[in-house]
């Protein structure tokens, strides 16, 4: 039994599904948000011993980590939607990666915001060129990239594939220029693992910071399949579908 | 002029589209459009502005990827082809398509290189003095007029020995006698086995050879052909 | 196949001498930023020496960035480049050729203009070499890279400023490693070998991937 | 439940990052809900204008209103 993926692509087959979607992710992520800050705030140390000892501030990393990895994995859907998109000329796929693009950047900026004020604390200051918010920075200019070259073009067809192009080629590049950051001197390259990897930290801190990051990742579900309906209404609105779902829609 | 007798049987099909369609923008320009061009035909496409002339031509030369439907050049699709397609046409938009610092003579020289058929240079002067331009060949075209930049361009189709021309309103921007010129090039086209597809306003009278018109934006059938007066 | 690159190059070296005073102004806007810095900064010899790489790579960035606008919008404008498409040649290696023309334009000069520039700053004759060789690595990884960019943006209102937003990102590691190169050549003229490996890395992967997607971007803009 | 807040001093770090974390979210979900109902109701305006469209191959052009809308 071939499932035919292409029946999903179409526009209006995806629109009622990601409107029942919304509610569904919307609900789980609040409960996972509420039940990783109840856990690392009440639950956990006051203060961390260890090889890297911190105070209170150190539960900045309930936000800072997960806002970092759900800004990395959104790049990764952004690419991947436009990848699907330019070889298989779907145009929800293009839709989707337009969809997924703000979010993405909001949670950049997110985990640059929260990395300053978890620095300031515990480096100093709140900007030292750390290899790991340096690339959350330079991630931040290609979503910024992504959605300037987007909106600079009227076209929708021409918008859609000459900003997945550049999410390409951005994908291309992301390795290269986080290797150029981590690691400025190749003579002595101590840099590139980071100081304190996932697999060192506290398990008590470990696993509400895991479910802060599932309650954003099911969080940013619903807030692209939300933005991405609006982007379908938008662009399909001379097609016949599109009326009756006002009419359903805009008298409820 | 001898007019050589031949029915325009579709012996040789050349170009075959399957309901195409293309969009612009949001807007579906027109669907479910089909036609052939058999050898020995010059394809009159009308239609109001705006109605997706230039959309369709520029996807027939591939400048555009249609939205669905095939094209078939000799029963190949032209995406698959991409170079060899591009190497059986020429393709002459709204622009000119000469640099306006180069001079005539090296417009074409870097054109017939590009196509890659080099043709010497007294070709090249002689096309230029059949377009009306001898004297003015080694002259910057940023110097000419309008109408002589376009007769440089024109030049090119004299030069040119591809089988399918798409001209984009060719006619505009000519004086009475190039207008003549152009007509007897693309009735030469067409009576040596070509394929000519274009938009106009005007008639294109043929010595030989079938004459397709395609009307877009009407509902009814669109494509209606009918052969030319000759004897045969 | 090589005789279409080399047509495509000279048309566009012809075109370009034609208007000699484009190619000269790169030149100057990459002179006057490098010597904006001493008054910015202060001319004081030691610091000059550690700010001087790092100013001479950044300013190679902007004027190389900033001449790419120029690279399709001439042929957009008047039609070449939609002739350039239908050749019958691949797209790829027109695009290539007209980089290279480009780089010959714009970077090749900054590389020539380097050492007259490096002595502001007070570098060592060494620190000198190792720049211009840096930068002859290293300008043509920019053209390559910035010509996707250009014909991401072709024919679009503001494209130069978009230009610079979609492409400076990608131009970090060139930067990184380039000026890199000099500053650790005044250390340990040995320890430079490692960046110029991962320049010439870079000058390699680029010039076959980035005409690719040039190509691919030039055919989406054109639609 | 002062020294909750007072988080050992760092208040204003640690709830800074929280702040503005789940406040962006909030304004994000509060953006989105305001474009979904302007375009809602943007379009429905647009389906009104329009006529009733002649089905067929033809683009989608307006015929000219049938009448005063109400």
């Amino acid at each position: 039994m071939t499932i035919n993926w292409f029946k999903f692509a179409s526009p209006a087959a995806f629109y009622p599904i990601a409107g029942r979607l919304i509610p569904w992710f919307g609900r789980v992520a609040l409960a996972l948000v509420l039940i990783g800050l109840f856990w690392g705030f009440f639950l956990t140390a006051d203060q961390l011993g260890g090889s890297n000892p911190q105070k209170e501030y150190y539960r900045i990393i309930y936000v800072h980590v997960p806002a970092a990895w759900m800004s990395m994995w959104l790049y990764l859907v952004l690419a991947g939607w436009s990848a699907i998109g330019l070889v298989f000329n779907t145009r929800l796929s293009f839709m989707m990666a337009k969809a997924v693009a703000p979010t993405g950047a909001i949670f950049t900026f997110l985990a640059l915001w929260t990395g300053a004020l978890w620095g300031r604390p515990s480096w100093g200051t709140y900007w030292d060129w750390d290899p790991r918010l340096t690339s959350e920075l330079l991630l931040f200019f290609l979503y910024i990239g992504y959605i300037a070259l987007h909106s600079a073009i009227d076209d929708t067809r021409r918008a859609d594939r000459a900003a997945a192009l550049l999410a390409i080629v951005g994908l291309v590049m992301v390795p290269v220029i986080f290797l150029s950051i981590n690691c400025p001197d190749p003579n002595q390259c101590a840099a590139l693992h980071q100081r304190s990897d996932p697999g060192s930290i506290h398990l008590s801190i470990l696993i509400p910071m895991l479910t802060m990051t599932l309650g954003l990742w099911s969080y940013s579900f619903a807030a692209v399949f939300a933005r991405l309906r609006t982007i379908i209404l938008t662009r399909e609105a001379d097609h016949a579908w599109v009326s009756d779902v006002i009419a359903k829609e805009a008298t409820a | 002029m001898v007019s050589r007798c031949s029915h325009p049987q579709p012996n040789l099909l050349m170009l075959d589209v399957s309901d195409l369609a293309c969009r612009r923008g949001e807007r579906l320009l027109f669907s479910d459009l089909s036609f052939q061009v058999p050898a020995e035909t010059l394809v009159h496409v009308r239609g109001r502005n705006g109605s997706g002339k230039t959309t369709l031509l520029r996807a027939l030369c591939g400048l555009l990827r249609a939205d669905a439907g095939s094209i078939r050049w000799r029963g190949e699709p032209i995406r698959d082809l991409a170079e060899d397609y591009n190497r059986d046409l020429l393709y002459f938009g709204h622009l000119n398509g000469i640099k306006a610092d180069l001079t005539g003579l090296e417009n074409l020289r870097i054109a017939s290189t590009l196509d890659q058929d080099p043709t010497d240079a007294d070709a090249i002067v002689a096309a230029l003095s059949r377009i009306g331009l001898e004297g003015f060949e080694d002259l910057p075209t940023r110097m000419l007029s309008q109408g002589q930049k376009k007769r440089v361009a024109l030049a090119r189709l004299i030069l040119s020995k591809a089988p399918l021309w798409i001209l984009d309103e060719p006619f505009t921007a000519l004086d009475v006698d190039a207008v003549d010129l152009l007509q007897q090039l693309i009735a030469e086209q067409v009576a040596r086995g070509g394929s000519v597809i274009l938009t106009t306003h005007q008639e294109v009278p043929l010595t030989s050879g079938a004459i397709q018109r395609l009307t877009l934006g009407e509902a009814s059938d669109p494509v209606s052909s009918e052969n030319t007066e000759s004897s045969c | 196949m090589l005789k279409v690159f080399y047509c495509v190059l000279s048309r566009d070296i012809t075109l370009a001498l034609r208007r000699r005073t484009d190619v000269l102004t790169t030149l100057f806007f990459f002179i006057i930023v490098v010597s904006l810095f001493p008054l910015g900064v202060g001319s004081e010899r030691e610091q000059l020496r550690m700010l001087g790489p790092g100013v001479v790579w950044v300013a190679a960035l902007l004027a190389s960035m900033l001449a790419l606008e120029r690279l399709f919008a001439a042929d957009y404008d008047d039609g070449t480049l939609e002739q350039l498409l239908l050749t019958g040649q691949p797209l790829a290696l027109l695009v290539l050729g007209k980089v290279v023309a480009h780089w010959l334009l714009t970077g090749l000069p900054l590389v020539l203009i380097a050492p007259l520039v490096a002595m502001q700053y007070h570098l060592s004759s060494t620190a000198i070499w190792v720049m211009m060789a840096a930068l002859a690595i290293g300008t043509p990884v920019l053209s390559l890279i910035g010509a996707i960019g250009a014909a991401l943006t072709l024919g679009l209102r503001g494209g130069g400023i978009l230009l610079s937003l979609l492409i400076l990102p990608l131009y970090v590691p060139v930067l990184v490693y380039g000026a890199g190169a000099v500053s650790v050549s005044a250390i340990e003229i040995a320890d430079t070998q490692p960046y110029f490996y991962l320049l010439t890395a870079f000058l390699m992967g680029s010039s076959l991937l980035a005409p690719l997607a040039a190509a691919a971007a030039l055919r989406i803009s054109l639609e | 439940m002062m020294e909750f807040f007072s988080q050992g001093g760092y208040a204003g770090y640690v709830w800074g990052a929280f702040g503005m974390t789940f406040g962006l979210l909030l304004i994000e979900v509060l953006q989105l809900r305001s474009s979904r109902k302007t375009t809602l109701t943007r379009i429905s305006r647009l389906l009104r204008l329009r006529a009733p469209r002649q089905a067929g191959a033809g683009p989608s052009m307006q015929r000219g209103t049938s009448g005063p809308t109400t």
